[in-house]
């Protein structure tokens, strides 16, 4: 990653973290499921990102889940992010998650215990200060939800 | 004549903004344009000085307000040699679109007719006869001109139950124009009855242009896009289409006499004008008009061409990138739209924005084009006369530098 | 608390002009009103500062444009105690009758349903449904308000078959305000699918109103009349059934997905918003509803309704002059219309704006109630709270004049 | 005719002539044809003016002529002047002065001998003053010169 010429780029860097990149690169759980209990796909047509979001449930907990897509660095590392994040949690657990990423990107006030039990989904802070971003790193987020609670 | 291109700037207080710390560098004029100082002048006066309904007041302040107003309708009306009462005063492009799809389209085209749009129409002129289409059982029919318009694929499927060739002027996704006078041409010798509509959004901005000349039936664009504000637009027509069609909406100022029982309509124009109008919109796009004469149709033309000459050989260096529509030999307008092979067009944005450069992502209101490629979006730089060679410099800079963040 | 006239004079530069070398007297308020100095100046700041194109863009113009755009529309929904989602704008009170007979109307209304209107219905809410009738075959029904609304006339043609009841809130013409609430219960106890819609151009500028407590389905008002700019409007409709309309127009924003074959809606309000909307429009009409808020809507309503007593009790010492709708017992706004016994209203308004005082005349949009009263035209004041008693009284003086000069 | 506090008197004079107002309140050739062999109702919607022209003509030459109808001084008493005006004109005539009328309203040029040509109705070039009161000076001429050319 090169600093160059570029302004800004402490927000830029902020945004685009090492993580997100990675993630970015090398996507996690792509693999499409072989028998899907729940799957959605989302879209958020005005920039043209794209998730695909699959999973298995028992017992009211994920026991399985793929995320896969196409779109911009923000939305695609979050929905890989998000994939990581989610197995072995209950729908309850799920969804207290999607309650503090979004405390988070709207720059509420966090604890840091809660901010703990983020990890790596911390690195999508940096997007607050990205206002028309925020809907690309909530995408893949929003999806889950919408799936688990339907 | 040249013009200077500097003075020209100077008449648009925004361009002296900084974004992010930035000089702005605003590449997003195809979305809508900037405005010089006299447009929002105007604005302003006649809030102030006399601000009134129109057409019905016996009171000076009305007086004048529908002097300006019908005499913004003459500048509009003489831009593009037409009759006055041809002109048509709608909110948007886009609603002089659905005003024609509506009024004409329903009432006159029928199932065994069939329409010819191309594959890269906005969706305001793609939607609209999509659904007239599914309204009245016509098939509508696509040209392709993903490599610029050719004759033979208008020739291929054009034929005497065509009703309509409804076809944007500039596509303002690849930029290329379209020969309007070549396809009047080929159509009239194959029906005479056959309309075409022209979606002028991005040509009457940017070039000189001849309603009269060109021979078309209907005429759509968007003063906002041409250095005036938002919320007008214009739909020109024929006199003897105009004159038979029903209606858009009904209300004030398009009836001649109204009883309990019916109404009678007024005369061209004010039929198809319902409701108090955009009388600051209308009077202020009369003072783009004079803003635009000034400097010059052709002058305008030119330096975009140039612009984006200049700027398409610059891309050509840019091995990851590809300009969609690259057929480079075509007649094209101010517009390029772009992808990278990796990096997406919304990081690109955020980027080049963080460097004050504005510029356009996501579908540009053209989806089933862009997807054509493969992607579901691009970026857009798109120039207007007050854009320097300096600026398309900054922009390609900042463009490697993307590159060398990401890669 | 009441409100200092002078001090909000102040906020108006139009009203230091003079007309014909007199101080300007603008009483021609239900036409349109004056504009604040405030909504003037977010105009030239949104030109000159942040214009871009909204929804779509990913640089900092179009996302504070879009912020402050949609800003303005939550400020509206707030005026009107309305969900967001549920305000659409439009171009003015016009279109937005026109878009609920058109995508409401002209689908949910059968050959053996009846629509109820007044019989001073503005010629929006009156052609407009008039159309309707004339092409789905129901009937179209008028109750008689020249005398003041009476619910017995409505309950005499009210029936199980009434898909619509579309009322003015406050006529243009007569004044008269209309009794919302009781005329929603009344309706709704004969039969709860019955929708009910309110002409609200005379009455949001004037009045505070709650679309929630009134229980109504739709509400079309013009921000024009109420300090905003012209070329935009406001239609509220609940959700339940804006969910279940068809959109009005086609193109850009109001789409989701658009591929060769077909299209998908975007949600609410976008579905009915199609291409670029009046981005000044809507920002500036947010700024108009602070500064009416700010002076509070009961103030407004009772200066208005204190200038109106006074201009009648005037009134009635002229003996050739006669007020239509002269039911001085019925609630009323600040519109009062008049003739003279044997001067025409255009003299009238003639030698009035001689004077520096605009009034309207004319058929005022209501050309068979006019008519009614066995006249083709009438005159007609109309208040705002910028209005003092002293320009009323300058009025009346006027008056006399033009008896001593025509008698 | 008071003078009052009115201000703009000399204007409102000049367009309201004691002669226009003369033949407001007097209005010449009322009285409706037994069988005219042209009539046509033309009205200005916009301020409620409203003339009926009826007329008898033998070899193009007018023999006969009413005009009646409701409105402001002005087009009331423009028709008056009009119906006084054109008996036992031809057509050819009639056409010539009603470009002259229209070429005075206008406030054109026009010589000597047309303006004495027009006679009374010369009364009506106050009006000029009073540009959106033009259109109700012109309604009876318009409707006659639509009558005699259809
Ligand atoms: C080619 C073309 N047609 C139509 C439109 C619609 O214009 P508007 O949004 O002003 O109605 C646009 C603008 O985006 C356009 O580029
Ligand atoms: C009662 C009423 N309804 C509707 C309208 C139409 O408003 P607009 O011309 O702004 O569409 C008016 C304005 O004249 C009105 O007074």
């Amino acid at each position: 990653m090169s600093m160059s010429r570029l302004s800004g780029v402490d927000d830029l860097n902020e945004m685009y973290e090492s993580i997100i990149l990675d993630h970015y690169r090398n996507p996690r759980n792509l693999k499409k499921l072989a028998s899907p209990d729940l799957e959605k796909d989302v879209n958020n047509p005005f920039c043209g990102d794209e998730l695909s979001i699959q999973l298995n449930i028992e017992n009211d907990v994920v026991t399985d889940l793929s995320v896969s897509g196409n779109g911009c660095a923000i939305s695609q590392s979050s929905g890989s992010l998000l994939a990581e994040s989610v197995i072995n949690l209950t729908k309850i657990q799920i969804l207290e998650l999607i309650v503090n990423v979004r405390k988070m990107m709207r720059g509420e006030d966090i604890s840091e215990e809660i901010r703990d039990s983020l990890g790596d989904i911390e690195a999508l802070e940096g997007v607050k200060k990205f206002p028309v971003r925020i809907k690309c790193a909530l995408l893949g987020w929003t999806g889950l939800e919408d799936l688990i609670q339907d | 004549m040249s013009v200077n291109i500097d003075s020209v700037r100077k008449d648009f207080p925004i361009l002296g903004r900084s974004v992010n710390g930035k000089k702005l560098v605003y590449l997003d004029n195809a979305a809508t344009s900037q405005k010089p100082k006299i447009v929002i002048d105007s604005i302003t006066e006649y809030y102030t000085k006399y601000n009134s309904n129109v057409h019905r007041g016996v009171h000076t302040l009305s007086m004048e307000a529908t002097e300006a107003y019908e005499n913004a309708r003459f500048k509009v009306a003489k831009l593009i040699n037409a009759p006055e009462d041809c002109i048509i005063w709608t909110r948007n492009a886009t609603e002089s679109l659905n005003l024609v799809a509506s009024s004409w389209g329903l009432n006159n085209i029928s199932a065994e007719q069939n329409i010819i749009i191309t594959n890269a129409e906005h969706h305001s002129n793609l939607v609209t006869w999509q659904q007239i289409s599914k309204k009245t059982g016509c098939e509508l029919r696509y040209i392709d001109i993903s490599n610029g318009f050719e004759m033979s694929n208008l020739k291929n499927i054009l034929d005497k139950n065509t009703a309509l060739v409804s076809i944007t002027h500039i596509s303002n996704v690849l930029g290329y124009v379209t020969p309007i006078s070549d396809i009047v041409s080929l159509i009239k010798k194959m029906n005479l009855d056959t309309k075409i509509l022209v979606d002028a959004a991005q040509s009457v901005p940017h070039m000189p242009l001849d309603v009269n000349d060109l021979g078309i039936d209907f005429l759509a664009f968007s003063a906002h896009k041409m250095m005036g504000p938002t919320g007008i637009g214009v739909l020109y027509g024929k006199k003897e289409l105009l004159l038979n069609m029903e209606p858009y909406m009904f209300g004030g100022d398009m009836i001649i006499e109204v009883s309990y029982e019916g109404a009678k309509w007024n005369e061209l124009p004010y039929k198809f004008e319902a409701g108090t109008p955009n009388i600051a919109g209308g009077i202020s796009t009369g003072v783009a008009v004079d803003y635009l004469l000034n400097i010059g149709m052709e002058n305008i033309w030119k330096h975009e061409v140039d612009l984006t000459n200049y700027a398409l050989e610059k891309f050509s260096q840019f091995k990851n990138f590809t300009v969609l529509g690259n057929n480079l030999n075509h007649p094209r307008g101010g517009v390029i739209s772009f992808v990278h092979k990796s990096i997406h067009p919304h990081d690109i944005g955020t980027i080049l924005d963080k460097q004050g450069i504005a510029i356009r992502t996501g579908h540009h209101c053209a989806m089933p084009l862009v997807r054509s490629y493969g992607t579901s979006a691009a970026a857009r730089v798109s120039f207007y006369i007050y854009n320097t060679f300096n600026e398309v410099d900054l922009f390609f800079e900042a463009i490697k530098d993307v590159e060398d963040y990401f890669l």
